[in-house]
């Protein structure tokens, strides 16, 4: 069975939606994966997602240089426009990104305005495995009480994330992919205590 | 005795328009009063720098396009400032040029550190609120949830600007200027603001409601050590109020001292005109 | 057994949607959609214009289909709109290419050019025309037989000219203020919601699919008062622009290499307002500015009162609503205002129950007060 | 001829040329259709005089259609529905950019029906200047 | 002339950007997010923004219940499914707890919502802050501001002049203690079910342009001072005269005959999940 | 202990629209000790008054020092603080008495001493106590304590000037002439209550057109026309 562009990313939708309403909350596309079959140099993941959001009307920035395949890869098959990183309304972090590169990054994206908080950029950025059991706790809408997360994000970039997202509404919305298919969110309602680190 | 000002500013520059070759230098502009000939810009603040200390009344007269509205304007965040800086002495804002801040923060700033008294009551009260109400939207700006504690602060303030309690309900719009003026000024202390601006709020009041606010406005900074400025072109209203006292002209700072030793002794040629021309 | 859902909302919107057909059915006539499109050029061009969708036909089908309710007909098109996909943007069209069928201005009495009537109801007298209760096919075709002898007997020219605008010859004398082409891309409003304040496209692309009614209604308010804006229509112009396209992927682009599509008809308008302006000495001066108007179709009332609310929505300074680019541009579209009001049908009993709860509530509470 | 021209005569003038173009070429070629007529909308980009900035009066429906000749496509897109014109005008299109060898026989044709176009509008237009007011002061 | 045949409607370019929207309007709990609504076959104001949201999230598996006025037999619910279930051939129910999807009109259903539904909500007028200031420009400003004096004194207002608040349905809420939001016009009834609620609820005003969320988990707090606390529809005293039930929201019915007033659950699938669960038990009493 | 030493004083005035500098007075020096009493002497525009309002900085001294001993600060040069140290001065430490009363309107007699009192911290009940007080000791009639002092004669208005200054017990308490416009009578009272404020220990300056006036009283005398000052000695007598 071949991938369906309307039903099988309607699914994912679906599922990342899911999960953007539940931070913390891993969501698995692996059925769906399991039908692309786009050899990038990507997760599965992480395309299904760009394809899911992007569009003509839409610009993205891959953080790796490098990457210019990707980049007409991506376009072509979203018709979505690459940007440099203080424009794009999408990020993209590869595994192979630095912690300095992605500090700078968030520090240089777009985050939105006081009076149009929409206009912020949302990050996909390819994680090593997720997991529910993490040293960060979450907290905040769409949970509970409490959550744990792992994710391959450092300190530094926690902190870059959160002075990003130090003036409510301002702020970034993660989307983390891992290689496994899964799909977890941060949006910039959550906030993070990594534990160890106060 | 080291003190620290509650208000610091800093080179506070306003124009409107984008200037040109002739007046982009604040050294050596080639300006009319305030005004560049060649392209029309108008420099209504031009570096003022000043502290407010706490407690203090702070005068600043000049004539009308002196820009002292402008600057106030600005101080309160009507207006963007050109550039400069200011800075409140507060826990969480220390440090911070409050002109730089978002409009979020500013309104926060407006909310719980600054009141204002404008020149015209219609742009401090919502006339079609009733007064009560009008009082209440500032305590609620504040994070006042409580309708009876708010309604009691509301009695005192109305009481003690001379408001009759039973028309406490009734809208502004309905009221004189100088019951209006007054129902501005209780709305303006309702949250306890430690700055408070203060813009021609005698103008055009009668003689007699003039000293009444006057009286108000002193017994205020007397009983809660709020710290003003007052903006006015009548010397009469800046000697009654101001501890000290600033004269602009043109939009730049051009005398400074006690208000008794600026209206005795005025050093500047213009603040001796203005002082002479007294009544 | 247990109990079952009823189906009565199902059962009564089927029987209505019978009943609906049954009162087009029911006076056995027959209407096709190219008789409307040949006899009812106002509404078709109506129709286009509100639904900012150019299609004749289609417009006739929704008339026909509408029983000839305009509103339903606009939104017959707009819905239909949305399911069609959008593969091509034109090349900018200038409207200096119209080949023009009327043209006449207000403000001048000979303009270079010159008056050109064309086809206009201004000057028939709005007598009803009871020879049209019999009017036949075969008159008629004696008719357009003997006016086309006539028309052949005109000599034809050696190629067709184009028409310069008025307002060309009133640049060139100072009067009006020479704007460099401003290629800016437009914001398309079904494409991005507006956001205030609004662009110039904005606002002109909103303002050209208003309701003809609503437009006219508040260029007339603007007329009488409530508005700073009386203008001098500069010129009215009614007549085809053509339309071309670019190659969506061949890598060079030449002009020579688009593609025509076809061609259009519109109504332009511009209207010359008198205003104060400043110079480049930073005094005023009077001066004038257009109000430009235009829409699909013949529809020179739309037009002229869409080129007024443009110069007013320039001036946003003024107090008048008219002036109000919120209150205009929100207000005006068919769809949506139409929508909102005929919403008024839909059954609102939960919202008043918690009307009437409240009330009571308060009245419970004067009267414990008062006992 | 380039396309520009070309378009325009095809579908100002008689569709009856289309048509003959198109058929001499299905006849030898083999073609293949990539789209079939479909109806889409154009967005129409307008300027206006007044500001002389650009804005969207909206749309018009338009037929769509793409033909495959020796490898190479071709578009043809006009306004109204009309599918068959659609066809015959991507079938030309493609003829064109396949260079085949008929676009050059095809030329005499075009600048034909071009002159027969010019010749009606320019007709049409001096009919329409019969309701053209003259103010010239009459000498008796 | 081809009809459409996509699936939901929309072209999958119109659903991106929905999707999109969303996505911002989940991550900004009660802020309104602008998007390029949609012209849809039925009208401005019945439910065009709801349906766009339903249309754009739907998938095959999905099922789906429309409510309008807490009724699925409601004329516009029955139409609105009815366009859905077209393009889409979606499973249609009445019942709550099978639904994956509930797109409602002014009501949120009796029955508490799982985490793994959502909850679709028409929305005529989003903008809570309108009566107090009619100009859009000035509203985005207010938000951006975290200024809502403004919908405050109004409150404030009824009490002095009534002694209580006055507002009906659509009563102004707090979200995660930033946003000011309209709950589209539920009953005061319904507010306090958005509160920490474990679906998803998304709004959608089509008229308006706008889409706003609700995440689950999420505080949602009725605008009131802490001595005029909020208060809810009151139905004290009375039950629902065909399944007894009390402690919901109902409708007023008077008898055509006797003029007389009695009262109707109106969540009509709730009173017919609560009669068969008392006849099952009445029939299993019987047995017994 | 040295409360006040002016070193070289001088002060110039330029009226611009005259174009015109003059010198009002120059190269004036003086002290006194704590407790002591000064009167400065002159013929009328000689310049008495400047140096009083100089001291009390109604006047931007010119050239020389204001040496003042502040209890707060130190020694302080008047002629340089800062205009917010200086408030604090004429806050807690010296007071300056004119003939002229210059007071907020419509505020009563007892209001205007309570509030000088308030401005300084103390609390309601204090200040209305010692309001009563100073008005008493001052001998200001209980019958115009609560009305508008507008309409009060000089000698009252001084009272009321000398109450609203000393109820904030100032170190140094500079007299610009306080008597200049009262009869007889008037100035008795003066005299009396002036001789209470030093036997308080009160610092003052002062300056009386009538010499007879400080007789008794002064300490210390400061001629402007000699530029000398002289202690004063009971006996010494001093022509007008």
């Amino acid at each position: 069975m071949t991938f369906d562009q309307v039903h099988d990313l309607q699914q994912v939708y679906r599922l990342i939606l899911h999960s953007m309403s539940r931070p913390g909350t891993i969501s698995s596309l692996t059925d769906i994966a399991e039908r692309v079959d786009m050899n990038l140099p990507c997760y599965d993941a992480t395309i299904l997602s760009a394809m899911t959001f992007f569009d003509v009307e839409t610009t993205f920035h891959i953080l790796s240089e490098d990457q210019q395949e990707l980049i007409e890869k991506i376009s072509e098959y979203t018709s979505a426009k690459y940007a440099p990183i203080n424009e794009a309304d999408f990020v993209i972090v590869l595994r192979e990104d630095t912690e300095t590169a992605i500090q700078s990054a968030i520090q240089n994206c777009k985050n939105g305005t006081l009076i149009d908080p929409q206009l912020s950029s949302t990050w996909i950025i390819e994680s090593t495995l997720l997991s529910s059991e993490g040293e960060l706790t979450l907290r905040g809408p769409g949970i509970q009480e409490t959550a744990q997360l792992h994710t391959s994000f450092d300190h530094s970039a926690w902190h870059a994330r959160n002075e990003k997202t130090k003036e409510y509404p301002l702020g970034i919305d993660l989307i983390f992919t891992d290689e496994n298919a899964q799909v977890v969110c941060i949006p910039r309602t959550t906030s993070i205590s990594v534990m160890g680190v106060s | 005795m080291h003190e620290k000002p509650i208000l610091q500013v800093r080179n506070l520059r306003k124009q409107f328009g984008t200037g040109c070759k002739d007046c982009s230098e604040l050294m050596n502009r080639n300006l009319e009063k305030n005004f560049c000939k060649s392209c029309g810009t108008v420099y209504a603040c031009q570096d003022i720098s000043f502290d407010l200390y706490p407690g203090e009344i702070l005068g600043i007269v000049g004539e009308s396009g002196s820009g002292k509205s402008t600057m106030m304007q600005c101080l309160y965040f009507d207006a963007d400032v050109t550039s400069g800086e200011a800075y409140i002495s507060d826990s969480i804002l220390a440090g911070q040029n409050v002109f730089g801040l978002s409009s979020q923060q500013k309104r926060s700033i407006r909310n719980h550190v600054y009141g204002m008294v404008y020149q015209n009551p219609v742009h401090g009260l919502k006339m079609n609120f009733s007064s009560v109400g009008n009082i209440a939207e500032k305590l609620i700006a504040a994070g006042n949830r409580n309708v009876a504690n708010m309604e009691a602060t509301s009695k005192k303030l109305l009481n003690n600007v001379h408001i009759p309690l039973h028309r406490m309900k009734e809208e502004p719009r309905n009221f004189s200027g100088g019951m209006q003026q007054r129902v501005q000024i209780a709305k303006a202390l309702s949250n306890n603001p430690p700055i408070l601006f203060l813009d021609e709020v005698t103008t055009g009041l009668d003689l007699s409601v003039q000293a009444n606010v006057l009286d108000l406005i002193k017994k205020i900074q007397r009983d809660l050590g709020i710290s003003m400025i007052v903006v006015s072109h009548d010397l009469g209203v800046i000697r009654m109020l101001a501890d000290r006292t600033i004269v602009l002209l043109n939009g730049k700072v051009i005398e400074e001292g006690l208000t008794d030793q600026v209206l005795e002794d005025p050093q500047h040629e213009y603040t001796q005109q203005l002082v002479y021309s007294l009544l | 057994m247990g109990y079952v859902p009823v189906k009565g909302g199902t059962q009564a919107i089927d029987a209505s949607i019978q009943r609906i057909k049954f009162e087009r059915l029911k006076g056995q006539e027959i209407i096709d959609v190219e008789t409307i499109m040949s006899t009812m050029r106002g509404m078709v061009d109506q129709v286009m214009s509100e639904s900012s969708l150019y299609s004749p036909y289609l417009a006739a089908l929704a008339i026909k289909q509408a029983e000839g309710s305009m509103e339903e007909a606009v939104f017959l098109m707009r819905a239909h709109r949305s399911t069609l996909p959008r593969p091509y943007y034109s090349q900018t069209v200038e409207p200096e290419k119209m080949f023009v069928e009327r043209r006449i201005s207000a403000s001048f009495k000979d303009i270079p050019g010159g008056q050109l009537l064309g086809a206009t109801y201004d000057y028939t007298h709005r007598l009803l025309d009871f020879t049209l209760e019999e009017e036949n096919l075969e008159d008629n075709l004696q008719w357009l037989q003997n006016y086309q002898d006539q028309l052949n007997q005109i000599e034809a020219l050696d190629e067709v000219s184009y028409f310069p605008k008025v307002v060309d010859y009133l640049r060139e004398e100072g009067l009006f203020e020479t704007y460099k082409a401003d290629n800016t891309p437009p914001i398309d409003v079904t494409k991005r919601s507006l956001q205030f304040p609004t662009t110039r496209s904005e606002r002109l692309q909103v303002l050209t699919r208003g309701q003809t009614g609503a437009v006219t209604s508040l260029g007339y308010a603007s007329l009488r008062g409530y508005g700073q804006v009386h203008p001098t229509v500069g010129e009215v112009r009614v007549g085809f622009v053509p339309i071309y396209v670019q190659h969506p992927n061949e890598m060079e682009h030449s002009d020579e290499d688009e593609f025509y599509i076809g061609e259009i008809k519109v109504t332009e308008v511009e209207s010359f307002v008198p205003t104060n302006v400043k110079n480049e000495n930073n005094e005023y001066e009077l001066e004038f500015e257009i109000g430009y108007g235009i829409c699909y179709g013949q529809n020179e009332t739309k037009a002229i009162a869409m080129s007024i609310l443009d110069q007013c929505l320039e001036h946003p300074e003024s107090d008048f609503p008219t002036h109000d680019e919120e209150f205009v541009l929100l207000h005006i579209d068919s769809v949506e205002s139409t929508g909102f009001i005929s919403h008024l049908k839909l059954p609102h009993y939960v919202t008043f129950q918690s009307k009437l709860d409240s009330i009571r509530q308060v009245k419970k509470g004067v009267q414990t007060v008062e006992s | 001829m380039k396309r520009k021209r070309r378009t325009e005569i095809l579908i100002q003038g008689d569709v009856q040329l289309a048509q003959k173009l198109a058929e001499s070429i299905v006849d030898t070629y083999e073609c293949r259709e990539i789209i079939a007529p479909q109806y889409g909308l154009t967005m129409i980009k307008m300027r206006e005089t007044a500001k002389n900035s650009l804005f969207y009066i909206g749309e018009v429906l338009i037929t769509e259609a793409k033909v495959e000749i020796n490898n190479r496509i071709g578009i043809g897109i006009v306004v109204g529905m009309k599918d068959k014109l659609a066809q015959h005008l991507a079938i030309i299109d493609a003829a064109y950019k396949a260079e085949l060898p008929e676009t050059i026989t095809w030329e005499t044709y075009l600048i034909e029906a071009e002159k027969q176009i010019i010749k009606e509008r320019a007709k049409k237009q001096a009919e329409l200047f019969e309701t053209k007011v003259n103010f010239e002061t009459m000498e008796v | 002339m081809k009809a459409n045949t996509h699936f939901a409607f929309f072209d999958e370019g119109s659903k991106k950007e929905i999707r999109r929207a969303i996505m911002k309007a989940v991550a900004i709990p009660g802020y309104q997010v602008p998007f390029a609504s949609r012209e849809m076959p039925i009208a401005r104001g019945w439910g065009t923004g709801g349906l766009q949201l339903t249309l754009s999230i739907i998938g095959k598996s999905d099922v789906l219940k429309v409510i309008d006025q807490g009724a699925d037999e409601s004329v516009n619910a029955v139409s609105i499914k009815k366009l859905v279930h077209e393009t889409t051939n979606v499973e249609l129910t009445e019942e709550t707890s099978e639904a994956t999807i509930i797109q409602s009109r002014h009501r949120i259903p009796e029955v508490p919502l799982t985490k793994d539904q959502i909850i679709v909500l028409q929305v005529p007028t989003p903008e809570p802050l309108r009566g107090v200031e009619e100009r859009e420009f000035v509203t985005k400003r207010m938000h951006s501001e975290d200024d809502y004096s403004g919908v405050w004194l109004m409150l404030f207002e009824q009490i002095m002049k009534y002694g209580r608040t006055a507002t009906f349905a659509d009563h102004p809420v707090y979200v995660n203690g930033r946003y000011v939001m309209a709950p589209s016009p539920i009953p005061r009834f319904d507010n306090n079910k958005m509160h920490q609620s474990e679906s998803l609820i998304l709004l959608g005003a089509g008229r308006e342009k706008k889409i706003y969320a609700v995440p689950p988990f999420t505080n949602v707090e009725s605008l009131a001072f802490e001595d005029y606390p909020f208060t809810v529809e009151s139905f004290e005293g009375h039950k629902c005269h065909l399944c007894g039930s009390t402690d919901i929201f109902l409708d007023e019915i008077i008898d055509q005959q006797t003029g007389e007033k009695s009262h109707q659950c109106n969540d009509t699938s709730f009173c017919m999940d609560q009669l068969n669960r008392k006849e099952k038990v009445e029939v299993q009493t019987s047995y017994a | 202990m040295t409360m006040l030493e002016i070193k070289d004083f001088g002060k110039r005035f330029t009226i611009h629209h005259l174009e015109k500098t003059m010198p009002a007075i120059e190269h004036i020096n003086f002290s006194l000790e704590a407790g002591e009493f000064i009167g400065i002497v002159g013929k009328s525009g000689s310049g008495k008054s400047t140096i009083l309002k100089s001291i009390y900085r109604s006047y931007l001294p010119d050239t020389g020092n204001i040496l003042y001993n502040s209890a707060r600060f130190g020694q302080v040069d008047l002629a340089t603080i800062s205009e917010r140290k200086m408030l604090y001065l004429r806050q807690y430490e010296i007071g300056y008495v004119s003939q002229f009363l210059n007071v907020m309107p419509r505020t009563t007699c007892r209001q205007l001493v309570i509030n000088a009192l308030l401005e300084m911290g103390e609390s309601e009940e204090v200040a209305l106590k010692e309001s009563g007080e100073a008005l008493t000791h001052f001998e200001m009639d209980p019958k115009l304590w609560d009305s508008y002092p507008n309409t009060f004669s000089g000698g009252e208005k001084l009272r009321l000037n000398i109450a609203m200054a000393t109820v904030k017990n100032p170190r140094l308490l500079l007299l610009d002439e306080p008597t200049a416009s009262l009869d007889q009578q008037s100035k008795v009272k003066v005299r009396e209550m002036i001789e209470k404020l030093k036997n308080k220990g009160t610092t003052l300056v002062g300056i009386f057109h009538d010499i007879e006036f400080m007789e008794g009283l002064c300490d210390k005398v400061y001629d402007i026309q000699s530029r000398q000052q002289t202690v004063v000695k009971e006996t010494i007598t001093y022509e007008s």
